[in-house]
């Protein structure tokens, strides 16, 4: 587009050839990018002058946070453990349902344009959706509680993992499911055999990341009412009981360091 | 045992690759197909195993007509046709033995087929077709490891433990250096000698086709222009072949000479 | 048989153990986790609301879709596209010190750690706790949401660029450094040619997301498009959230197409 | 908060203590926080008018107020962190809300309503005389409600309850429980208190506790049987009676379907809290006298009590912060119970 | 005009890399410098341009003692060296005209060095060094799209733009296949021969070293031991550079063999 607009630079070498020369959309992209800050401080108010004055408040929170409630553990591992499993249950499945959906998605795998048009703008929908919103939805179907997270944590699971799955599989190399074709295989079975060699590093280890994620989502579900330690943050935000809060999410940062230090070692293995 | 008659083949965006093909192919043949590139060679070779289908014409295999087989039937078809690809398609990623135990995949019952576990005596079959390509140390290498020789010969071997009838070859040694490929295609004279299995191979190299082969095939824009014995063919032949142009000719037959020295 | 094969079968390298022990700590760690559900209360009603939900959804409210009022979808959108946006700009600045301040090739290994953890931290609290924390610098608004945002993306940004300068290429700096390149010379010429377009391909995807985090920031009053469909479907006026949720969702599905086509080209060059 | 140049501020002073107002003191923007005790968007229309009401007072009263800045929070949170660090000038929060954070925030009134028609310990008294309506007499507090649903195990202690039977703790820990957030006076608070005056336990102690976030959340879930029971202040049912058959689908009415199974203390009725964060300076000791007059005359007015009636509130009477020293009690108890 | 006198290289752990280095390179010259891995080749290359430090004696490039030089000095001496490596050493994700104007950035102002402007001239430089290599049509392409010979082409380019008195490789094949080194070495053979700018290249591949070289550096162990005209080296010569170890010499010299065959 813009290039059609904004003509080339035309360049001469001194043994007479001619050089064009695109001109570079920057200068364009930059005044583009300065007009939407500009509008964008406008419209939400933005003064940079009442946070260079009141910077220091931020903080207050986090010296208030600070001795955690070492105490309050007691109460925090039992809705811990929930949060952690709620990701991890979300997790196993939402991977394992993504599998067979980005199958049915792959146009190397699939014939029918209809079907992979449709399962695609399905995963899409899906991974518009904010999680605290399927989550709230879920809470109204599964009622309150664990059930309605891990469902949330589950369809954004298979959303994201459905998605990555996909185009891992649309890029991956035909030749040897062609080998196997030409061998006789169904097309299933050459995918087994052919295609899931290949995408399986990529496949575990964006499980592997996306639990990781899943387990910090899964901290604020309780704000929905879909269990976990989020209740418990809550209600000590609404006590203003800081030094539980701090201790809530000292527990948290330890675990989603456990959990990606774990997880990074299995990466590392896998690719 | 294959027999093209009045094959035609328009690929979907008009082009016409093959065009009133008639032919007949017999047992223990070493066919070499050769022809400048997009005469048609690979179509032809994929029409035998339903890789692609006919536009018109029939196809008969040992007596079956090809293009009225139907989805199980296309299947149990190509098992019987070994194919040996130009870049070896294996399974990157996993071992020599688990790329010769794919072609067993057809015949297991459902849960193995989902677990991948096989049972013995397909390992054995799989361990003893490499053993035949002196792959058997290699047997538990991951086949990236592998060179090019070897991993063609992997294919080899994988298509061997299908028990073919025929086996089809889509340029087997086009990225192998020349010693290499010297080995493949005696690999290849040997299956054929040995064991009374037709070859049918498409093959840029003219030397070693005509080296190797018993029968040539000679495709030109979707016709064949020539058919016979190896030992016939003649520099004229090879111009009708690949065309008038003299540059042309001249520098495939020159790469082909360059390739054997 | 021959024995060779014999030999070569036998000596297939096991793997039987670690696929077991893997397998068992796999399906007890399902187990465990299974016990999060509790699908006792999926019933009749369970079933009637997700029917009455999904009716609603179906039925938007286009009036309130297409009311251009600073009530109506529209333009709660754009506020929430201009506090991720605003957020994304900022964030993606913040994020540069701390990437190259965790980056293993560019700081000790200490100091690399250190930041690692820094920046867990940082992700690991909910963008509800930071609201409330900016509610006490800016009060409530958008504003609170634009720094919310900010810091929320400076977690997962620092990272991805950290990544890419781990990856970074410095044989080049060999042969400008044969070239008589200064120190300033080569940062210019030889890395931030390297970083740039994969920096800002990294915070176009940041923007994706942040426009779907935007819609969080409702539960802690910090601006967007969020608080008016946490309500709605709290008040059940399902056809009410199903306008804005299509407006979300149009926008998001634009974004997303739009910050692929520029990911792609910036990628591939 | 905006702030007021130091001439003003003096110029204010002196026309204070000289007792009649000279020149109006200018004051760019007073933002007014509410709690989302309904729904939030109800809050803001119903309001609206507020801001020139409250403009129209306060320069009679020596104000010039350029821009009066509404906003429902989301939560009960928000407002107070917005009040507590100046942030937000003036707060319609509740009691309990505060009590939590009048280390920055400072109460000036307290709102009057009409008392119902039932005001009784005793939750059968509730049952046999329903519904409830609205009297003429002003108080300034109400009480909370423990209240079953239309689900089996709601009706079962229903009739516990009419029954003149009393209710064991077992009853109530069998059945699935639905409350605020914590700091939610009708929705939490006096609730905890009750089960520890009547039993000796609280709220954590119950084995079936979701939280909710709005009062028509809880009772769009009790008609759906996904709870028991819900805590709720005296008015709710009235509140929610039209929305029970309509939004919720019910086709008997809520008076039929819903019982009280137990009746709190009485509660202190919702404040005008002012921030005292030194970064809201624009309240001072006048500028309170000025904003309690100025509130006090609006619900006074046709108006006003129009606005102000979305909080079920009626009249405003001034209050000092010991008024709150039950709820400080209360909270107290509650939070050691945690 | 490059001459070494008594030059030894210790590295900072100990190793002794180069050992009373005299030598004296004219203009004109293509010298190859070849040896056994460790030998010290690109250790003395590097100390040309001063990438790495001597430890004694003295290094005088164009009567200039180059150990003498500091900061600004030592950058305006390197822009007269131009130096090609074994892995192109190019600026990833940008384009081939890109690489070869950063050439020009010392030059530069300080404004252009920030905006990364360049004036009209530059470009017209770069865009002719590129078209002297045959990849005018790739300029806006990115080096991470092209060919390794390609890429090892905008490496050159950017060499050149640079018009240096000197040229250093260090081993500039040694990761290309062997049709794209040769084109590559033509092109270092059509510089040496049409610029009349010296050539002083590291490599492995002993029998292209000899086809190309006016002039050949044997080191072994830190010194040398061969310094002639590249027609004189014998097989004895060889052996003397690659050690006496039989098996060794003899697959270096195998290898030079199979890469020209
Ligand atoms: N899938 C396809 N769709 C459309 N046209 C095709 C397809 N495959 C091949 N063609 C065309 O059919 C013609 C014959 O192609 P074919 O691949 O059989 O040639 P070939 O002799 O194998 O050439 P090469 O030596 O390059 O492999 C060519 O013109 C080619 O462009
Ligand atoms: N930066 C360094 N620090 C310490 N020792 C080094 C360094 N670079 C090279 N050496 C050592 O100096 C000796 C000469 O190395 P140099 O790289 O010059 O050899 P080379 O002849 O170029 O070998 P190759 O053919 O493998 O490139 C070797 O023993 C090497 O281990
Ligand atoms: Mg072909
Ligand atoms: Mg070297």
């Amino acid at each position: 587009m813009y290039h059609k607009f904004v003509p080339p630079k035309r360049m001469t070498l001194p043994n007479g050839k001619i050089v064009t020369e695109k001109r570079s959309p920057a200068p364009l992209i930059i005044l583009l990018v300065v007009i939407g800050i500009i509008l964008s401080v406008r419209f939400t108010e933005f003064d940079i002058q009442v946070l260079l004055n009141h910077w220091d408040k931020f903080f207050d929170i986090v010296r208030w946070m600070i001795p955690p409630d070492w105490g309050f553990f007691t109460e925090l591992w039992r809705p811990l453990a929930d949060t952690i499993k709620m990701s991890l249950l979300g997790s196993i499945l939402g991977s394992a349902a993504a599998l067979p959906v980005a199958y049915a998605a792959a146009s190397n795998m699939i014939r029918s344009r209809i079907m992979i048009s449709l399962v695609k703008v399905f995963l899409s929908i899906l991974r518009t959706l904010p999680t605290l919103v399927t989550a709230l939805i879920a809470t109204f179907i599964f009622g309150l509680g664990t059930t309605a997270g891990t469902v949330a944590i589950f369809l954004f699971t298979l959303a994201y993992v459905g998605k990555l799955l996909y185009e891992q599989i649309e890029n991956a190399d035909m030749d040897a499911f062609e080998a196997m074709e030409s061998a006789g295989l169904k097309r299933i079975e050459a995918f087994r055999y052919a295609i899931m060699p290949q995408v399986l590093p990529v496949y575990l280890s964006t499980a592997l990341f996306c639990f990781e994620g899943n387990v910090r989502y899964a901290a604020i579900l309780g704000y929905v009412g879909a269990g976990g330690i989020g209740f418990l943050l809550q209600e000590s935000l609404g006590w203003r009981d800081y030094s539980a809060v701090g201790m809530i999410l000292f527990m948290l940062i330890v675990t989603v360091f456990l959990i990606e230090s774990i997880s990074e070692y299995f990466r590392k293995r896998l690719t | 045992m294959i027999e093209f008659r009045e094959v035609d083949k328009t690929y979907s965006n008009g082009v016409k690759a093959l065009s009133s093909i008639n032919l007949k192919l017999n047992r223990g043949e070493f066919v070499a197909v050769i022809g400048r590139s997009g005469a048609g060679k690979s179509t032809f070779i994929r029409c035998i195993n339903r890789m692609h289908e006919i536009t018109s014409g029939q196809l008969i295999v040992d007596g079956t007509n090809v293009a009225k087989l139907k989805g199980k039937q296309i299947r149990r078809f190509r098992r019987r046709i070994g194919m040996v690809f130009q870049s070896f398609n294996l399974v990157t990623r996993t071992s020599a033995l688990h790329n010769v135990l794919v072609s067993f995949v057809p015949e297991l019952p459902l849960w193995r087929k989902l677990t991948g576990i096989f049972p013995k005596h397909n390992k054995i079959a799989a361990l003893t077709a490499l053993d035949q390509f002196g792959l058997l140390d290699k047997a538990y290498v991951r086949v990236d490891q592998l060179s090019g020789g070897q991993q063609q010969r992997v294919a080899l071997a994988r298509t061997l433990a299908q028990r073919p009838d025929i086996i089809l070859a889509d340029e087997p040694i086009a990225s192998l250096d020349p010693v290499t490929a010297r080995q493949v295609m005696n690999d290849f004279r040997e299956i054929n000698e040995h064991m009374q299995i037709p070859i049918i191979m498409n093959i840029h190299h003219v030397e070693i086709a005509l080296e190797y082969a018993t029968r040539v095939l000679g495709f030109r824009d979707g016709t064949i222009v020539y058919d016979g014995a190896a030992k016939d063919v003649t520099p004229d032949i090879l111009k009708e072949i690949y065309g008038e142009m003299e540059h042309q000719t001249h520098t495939v037959l020159e790469e082909a000479h360059a390739y054997v020295s | 048989m021959k024995t060779a094969i014999q030999n070569q079968l036998n000596a297939a390298p096991s793997r039987v153990l670690y696929y077991t022990v893997t397998l068992t700590i796999f399906l007890i760690l399902l187990i465990w986790s299974a016990a999060a559900l509790d699908l006792k209360l999926v019933d009749e009603s369970g079933r009637s609301i997700a029917a009455g939900i999904i009716w609603g959804l179906l039925q938007p409210d286009l009036d309130l879709l297409f009311d251009f009022s600073s009530k109506g979808v529209l333009y709660l959108l754009a506020e929430t596209v201009a506090i991720a946006f605003l957020g994304t700009v900022i964030g993606a600045f913040l994020a540069i010190p701390f990437a190259f301040l965790s980056a293993s090739n560019i700081v000790s290994s200490k100091v690399s750690f250190l930041f690692r953890i820094l920046l867990i931290v940082i992700r690991t609290v909910p963008a509800l706790v930071y609201g409330l924390m900016f509610i006490r610098v800016t009060g409530p608004g958008a504003f609170a949401g634009v720094l919310t945002i900010s810091l929320a993306s400076i977690g997962m940004l620092s990272k991805l660029y950290a990544d890419a300068i781990e990856n970074l290429d410095t044989r080049v700096f060999e042969s400008m450094s044969s070239m008589g390149c200064s120190t300033f010379e080569k940062i210019r010429y030889g890395i931030i040619p390297q970083l740039f377009s994969i920096f800002l391909s990294i915070v176009i995807y940041r923007f994706d997301m942040n426009l779907r985090e935007a819609s969080i920031l409702g539960l802690v009053q910090a601006g967007g498009i969020g608080a008016p469909l946490i309500f709605a479907m709290n008040a059940y006026r399902w056809s009410e959230a199903g306008s804005i949720l299509i407006g979300l969702i149009l926008l998001i599905l634009l974004t997303e197409l739009f910050s692929n086509k520029m990911r792609s080209k910036l990628i591939k060059g | 908060g905006n702030e007021k140049n130091e001439g003003e501020k003096e110029n204010n002073n002196t026309a204070g203590a000289a007792g009649d107002v000279t020149e109006n003191v200018s004051i760019d923007k007073l933002s007014i926080g509410f709690v989302p005790s309904r729904n939030p968007d109800e809050i803001i229309t119903a309001t609206e008018p507020l801001k020139n009401l409250l403009k129209e007072e306060m320069a009679g009263l020596g104000y010039d107020v350029k821009e009066v800045d509404i906003t429902v929070g989301t939560n009960y949170e928000a407002v107070g962190e917005a009040l507590s660090a100046g942030t937000t000038d003036i707060g319609f929060i509740p009691g309990g809300t505060y009590v939590i954070y009048d280390d920055d925030a400072e109460v000036i009134l307290t709102s009057t309503r009409a008392g119902l028609s039932i005001d009784s310990d005793d939750p059968k008294e509730w049952n046999d005389n329903k519904p409830t309506a609205p009297t003429d007499v002003q108080t300034n507090y109400y009480r909370a409600l423990i209240i079953a649903g239309p689900s089996d195990k709601g009706q079962a202690l229903s009739e516990k309850v009419n029954n003149g039977e009393s209710l064991t703790f077992d009853d109530l820990n069998d059945a699935t429980w639905a409350v605020m957030s914590s700091s939610s006076p009708a929705g939490y608070i006096y609730p905890a208190l009750w089960l520890q005056e009547n039993y000796d336990k609280t709220i954590t102690d119950l084995d079936n506790v979701v939280q909710v976030d709005s009062y028509g959340n809880a009772f769009a879930r009790l008609a759906a049987g996904q709870i028991d029971i819900l805590v709720t202040y005296a008015d709710a049912r009235r509140d929610n009676e039209a929305a029970w058959t309509s939004d919720f689908s019910r086709t008997q009415s809520i008076w039929d379907e819903t019982n009280v199974i137990g009746v709190t203390p009485g509660i202190y009725n919702d404040t005008i809290s002012v921030s005292k964060s030194k970064d809201s300076n624009i309240i001072d000791e006048a500028m309170k006298e000025a904003l309690q007059e100025a509130f006090m005359n609006i619900a006074g007015t046709e108006e006003g009590k129009k606005v102000i009636a979305i909080y079920n509130h009626e009249g405003y009477q001034k209050a000092v912060p010991e008024d709150y020293d039950n709820e400080r009690e209360a909270q107290k108890i509650v939070q050691s119970l945690k």
